[in-house]
């Protein structure tokens, strides 16, 4: 089986930002639809800047590394900048992961929309689409 | 709980996976590398040391599951066993019939030859199993038709280590007129197995999972038995099994299964004291339940299913406490879906995705068992903090 | 001539059947029977050791015939490449057509499953050899047909030496969109092998033909290639080949094959005068036949006949002088048919009888080839005055 | 491959009674239809006694301590004896032959056979069948 790089590990044995969050801003949760795991994301958003975010994760140690790395990736950044955070970079700053468990950090990257799309919904704002031409400029 | 960073030497509680070579097994294999290297079917001297060695890494082979000792032949391992058992009988008798029986549970190196005969117009019928994991008798005498010529069902899992009704199953199939092979790559060093008593035609086995070397195996076939050969070429093995006989893996599976049947009784109890230990401690943990059959099941099978947490998870923790052991969890299988025995046993995906497995041997120890069940609830704790399910 | 009772060191000149492991190789597996001794499936730190090693076996693999790392598989050896080759392509491909091209003078690894493949609906050409074993590129391509799936030819022969136009075979292969396997266990370590350059769909090589340990091998199959697994079960190999891997093994091959390969040019030029040497020497004995072609042939292959005799008798005095070798004899072969490659070449029963492999090795040296030249000719004299063949 | 016994090897290297014989009273020459092989056996009689015995064998190992035993087995004996002497006994008398070299053993007792009713024609005496019941009692 692939093996991790000691990022990975180090953000797995020693996961940032994990737990719930009093009264998120935002909350995003997705579903690994290929092999049926689960992450939640919550943001404290002030500003149009991410303030903090924390996340909960039922899945691998890919699973549970990425939501750690995108949660401290976004922290600070504006929310177009969030939302430009992709599984990749997610990938690219945990110096890598195995190419069976993309789809691991491909749920870092969905869970950071749903979070964004959910505050933006509750502020009446326009969701931001999937899609490369519907993203925010 | 200890530190993760001290020098905490290995829990090797994967033996179902692999076990290391005994070091006399790999000092029986060595000269058979560089001194005794003589290919067997050579006339001259040096090849007569590698001929009788193999015969007698045969005779010790046949000793252990009582066969003859000319119905033993050796492959590279479990999965050429299986192979060559269930394509080799569906091939040479089709004239007979199309008709496989199986178990649904039943370890890869079986369902997918039995798939990849489905392909070539063969039948299968996959049987389920009990909530333990166990198949029914009468389900595989009911599945017999007139054009059934093979049953295949493993001695015990090797995931949850259910231990399957052989004997009974080797009744039927015997009544029936129809051919039984039996899986036996986890029973061998764990279990008595008789092929006389117990009806069998063809049993396959693996060097690896009891103390021998890999890719070294045999497959019994019982005098009688038409089947065709597998690997096609050169005369070895009396014309049943071509390639050049790998002496000192063979050698090593001779002194490998010597061993490990001298004494199986009190390995045995040894073991299921352990694992015994081992199930009561886990089972305190909450939301946690034991996998497999409670009685009918390999002496040294633990499988466990925490609620709410994912195995590749665990794993990772428990080898930072240098703990080696497995998990049916989708994350860790090449194809990302959960183990097919645990969801075979009625599991829902996410309950088999907290699964644990801890398979002992002959070096654990009641220490190794305490200090794993002092480890696993603080990681099960973690995890369960960080996981989305635990909360409403 | 020395007596057979003084203490001779064994001159071993039959590596064409097997070759002794290198004791470099052997200390680079040990520690992968006892220590690192993972299952490379798992996900804990000692498995990794063994994922690690076997990756870096297969570029070492790669590396050695100019073939893409993650396109070389392995197998339990030479016979099982072979089969998978042939069988797994012939089964993948059937929609596409039945029929197969290969030579009468393969190796039984080959044609056999080409003949049990014959039982199961397809069509097989053997295509003759001239007199010096040659096949015909012209044969070849004539052969081909709309239903042609598959060629396979062996890159050199085993018995005779004999190379192959594997070049031009690929070309035509290529042109006709047919794919092309090559069985190169007898021309790894001592010729120069280019998957990509010859056009080679897929190629077997055998671990213990170049003083790896027997029981390893691999297959190398092209990308895009369409073939069917042969040995079905877990996700090994890239859901390729199933089997728990042959750690130890695998890491033996990785390190001969480096070996081998590291300095073939002159390796093959000191196999060629010291086999040169022997030839000329053998066939000033009179009634004396070279087999196999007299410049496109194997650098450590030697091959003789001696009319009037057998050669087994042959073997067993050379064995009694501490020579290893070979024949082609009736008398040796389990089917006791005389060799159907020295028959393909033309050679009557009789001659077929007397004929001597003598394959040389790296070990061996001038003196050798000395020793054998001063002991082979009484032998002759000696059988052949028991002979009723050699009086009218 | 099957290997030899001491005894089969000792005949092998150092075969008794190998050589042609000068105006043998006897000669049967076989062909083993296995593998193609041919043994030559020679005989010298006198007073339906084997005086002598030499053979000629191209073949393998045991076909040639075959020869070499057979002829040990029947000098001394009457014809009816050497006639007796089956390819089993000369196997034993070898300590055993491989079972895929029995067959060698049956081309000594063929060629004693041949050699007899070879000399019994030369004598015009009724030749001697194969089958059980014609063998001399
Ligand atoms: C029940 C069972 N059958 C077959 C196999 C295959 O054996 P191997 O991997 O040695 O080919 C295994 C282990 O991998 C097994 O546990
Ligand atoms: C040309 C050739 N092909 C295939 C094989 C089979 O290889 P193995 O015996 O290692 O399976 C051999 C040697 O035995 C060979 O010489
Ligand atoms: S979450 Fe299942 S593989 Fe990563
Ligand atoms: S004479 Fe040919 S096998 Fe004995």
């Amino acid at each position: 089986m692939a093996m991790y790089s000691k990022k990975v590990m180090d953000h797995f044995m020693n996961p940032r930002n994990v737990g719930e969050m009093e009264n998120p801003d935002g909350v995003g949760e997705v579903g690994n639809p290929k092999c049926g795991d689960i992450m939640r994301m919550y943001l404290k958003i002030e500003d149009n800047i991410i303030q903090d975010a924390k996340f909960m994760t039922f899945g691998c140690g890919a699973a549970i590394a990425s939501s750690s790395m995108a949660t401290e990736l976004i922290k600070g950044k504006t929310l177009e900048e969030a939302w430009d955070v992709s599984n990749k970079a997610v990938a690219d700053a945990l110096e890598g992961l195995p190419s069976i468990k993309m789809h691991c950090s491909v749920l870092a990257e969905e869970a950071i929309h749903k979070a964004i799309n959910d505050y933006r919904q509750k502020q009446n704002l326009p969701l931001w689409g999937e899609k490369e031409e519907e993203k925010p400029e | 709980m200890q530190n993760s960073e001290e020098e905490q030497k290995l829990v090797y509680m994967d033996h179902a996976a692999t076990t290391s070579t005994d070091p006399e097994v790999v000092n029986a294999m060595v000269p058979y590398f560089t001194e005794y290297f003589g290919n067997p079917s050579s006339p001259y001297t040096i090849a007569k040391e590698s001929e009788e060695a193999i015969e007698k890494a045969r005779e010790k082979v046949a000793n252990a599951i009582n066969a003859k000792t000319d119905r033993v032949f050796f492959t590279s391992g479990g999965t050429e066993s299986d192979n060559w058992a269930i394509k080799g009988v569906a091939f040479a008798n089709k004239n007979k019939g199309n008709h496989i029986i199986t178990t649904a549970i039943e370890h890869h190196a079986v369902l997918h030859p039995c798939e990849w005969l489905e392909k070539q117009g063969f039948d299968v019928t996959y049987l389920p199993v009990d909530k333990y994991g166990r198949v029914s008798v009468d389900d595989v005498r009911d599945a017999i038709t007139d054009q059934t010529i093979l049953i295949t069902v493993m001695f015990a899992n090797n995931e949850i280590g259910t231990i399957e009704p052989i004997e009974e199953i080797g009744e039927v199939a015997r009544e029936n007129g129809v051919y039984f092979h039996t899986d036996a790559v986890q029973a061998i060093g764990q279990l008595l197995v008789d092929v006389e008593d117990m009806n069998i035609d063809l049993l396959s086995l693996s060097g690896h999972k009891f103390y021998g070397p890999k890719g070294t195996g045999a497959l019994y076939i019982k005098k009688g038995v038409k089947i065709d050969n597998f690997m096609h070429g050169g005369a070895q093995e009396k014309q049943r099994r071509a390639g050049t006989e790998n002496v000192p893996g063979i050698v090593g599976l001779g002194e490998a299964i010597e061993h490990v049947t001298s004494d199986i009784e009190n390995h045995a109890k040894r073991m299921q004291s352990l694992r015994d230990r081992l199930i009561n401690g886990l089972l305190e943990i909450p939301k946690t339940h034991l996998c497999g059959h409670p009685t009918e099941r390999l002496p040294n099978n633990v499988n466990i299913v925490f609620e709410y947490i994912e195995g590749e998870s665990i794993l990772l923790m428990l080898d930072s406490y240098s703990i080696a052991a497995s998990t049916g969890s989708a994350c860790t299988s090449a194809s990302l879906e959960p183990s097919h025995v645990l969801v075979g046993c009625g599991l829902p995906h996410e309950i088999a995705h907290g699964s644990l497995r801890l398979s002992l041997g002959k070096e654990n120890t009641e220490e190794d068992v305490d200090y794993v069940l002092s480890v696993v609830p603080n990681i099960i704790e973690r995890l369960r903090s960080m996981s989305p399910m635990t909360i409403k």
